[in-house]
């Protein structure tokens, strides 16, 4: 299964790729569209991904964490308009024992919001929007709008 | 230019592909160009002024330094600052 | 809801119990009968607790986590008779930021193996049966079967 | 006795209740008996003398030492090491 996905994402769909007999323990983190950011309520937000270079580096990641640590990961970030409390992404990850299933899933998901070239636009409930930009003063670079 | 320009795709995203008005834009490159010269064109086009000083630049979907050369047929991609997850 | 149940546990239900628009980080731990044990192979095993006091120390151990970090905590063990594949156990934990998700899930699952009053019996492939007990050699010790 | 004796349950679990026979005992005990003393009579019964030299007890749902006291009513557990999770 893709890395990317304009369809909702079922964590269900995650554990059953990882599960099997002798993986008894099952680590997983969601992150999920929140109503606040930097103090400003927001409305709902869009994703736009390097669709190639995000499915590779998500595969890459994926496939560090599985020769650093004997686990199974699988791992799906949405793209397109998602409304608070959808999810964006999803790892799940299952090994034989929780403190490497616990450290690979944490691991997956750090390089993934590192390295990982997806981008984030929100849409406050003024109307305005942002780009969402960890590296800019405030965390946010407000959308001229010359392009989408 | 002595010999044949090369074909090259830049891609841009997000707010970069505001900043020039293009997702896309197809460039034609002496031979030799790094990656540092491909940014230099960028950064003279309309909005390229607007650039950061520092880019993350992929080729061929993965991250090189500005003395990477670009051959026939690379794709390129500026990258903002990645915000997924 | 309570902390011990007799039904499969489903890590959606639990999901629905800490999610909230402003919690954007949800960290969950699934434990999950694998079919091996010390080498021996597992057929099915059955959980026993005192009730009464694994309820008390399933929320005592909730409320730690909640007051140490700004999270919220669901947490679930079954009892009676499982099979290979089935969850034994779920924490699910949301906050605003992945780190203390993952912090606060990962403390409420050492303190539920070391606090809580929950036993495990194996039944193997042969038909022996024994104890799992983490402070005997080999970490199990032979069922002689006077009482269940 | 002099004073009146003190009724307290103890539960027994998983493999303690195993080797008593039995998974809950009725104690009558002497005023101001504590765990220890409540143990010692566990250990007293057929199969007690097989029960570890280090016991888990809760008194009311918590784990107390064995100097703790016990009262009528109290609700004592004998506890083996726990394999939950």
């Amino acid at each position: 299964m893709g890395f990317l996905t304009d369809a909702p994402i079922r964590l269900e769909a995650l554990l059953r790729e990882v599960e099997a007999p002798d993986r008894g323990a099952v680590a997983t983190f969601l992150g999920v569209v929140r109503d606040h950011h930097q103090g400003r309520a927001v409305r709902d937000l869009e994703y736009t991904a390097y669709g190639p270079m995000a499915e590779a580096e998500g595969a890459r990641i994926a496939g560090e964490a599985e020769s650093r640590w004997p686990v199974r990961v699988a791992v799906r970030h949405r793209t397109g308009r998602l409304a608070v409390g959808d999810a964006a992404v999803a790892v799940a990850v299952a090994g034989a024992h929780r403190a490497e299933a616990f450290e690979a899933c944490r691991y997956v998901i750090e390089e993934l919001k590192r390295r990982v070239p997806i981008w984030k636009r929100e849409r406050y409930a003024d109307g305005t929007e942002a780009w969402v930009d960890p590296t800019a003063a405030g965390g946010v670079v407000p959308v001229e709008g010359r392009a989408r | 230019m002595t010999q044949a320009a090369i074909p090259v795709q830049v891609h841009l995203f997000a707010r970069y592909a505001e900043l020039l008005g293009h997702e896309r834009v197809d460039l034609q490159l002496a031979p030799g160009t790094t990656v540092g010269g491909v940014v230099s064109r960028l950064r003279a086009m309309p909005g390229g002024d607007r650039l950061p000083a520092r880019l993350l630049v992929a080729r061929n979907l993965e991250q090189v330094g500005d003395e990477a050369t670009v051959s026939a047929g690379d794709e390129i991609a500026l990258l903002p600052p990645m915000s997924g997850g």
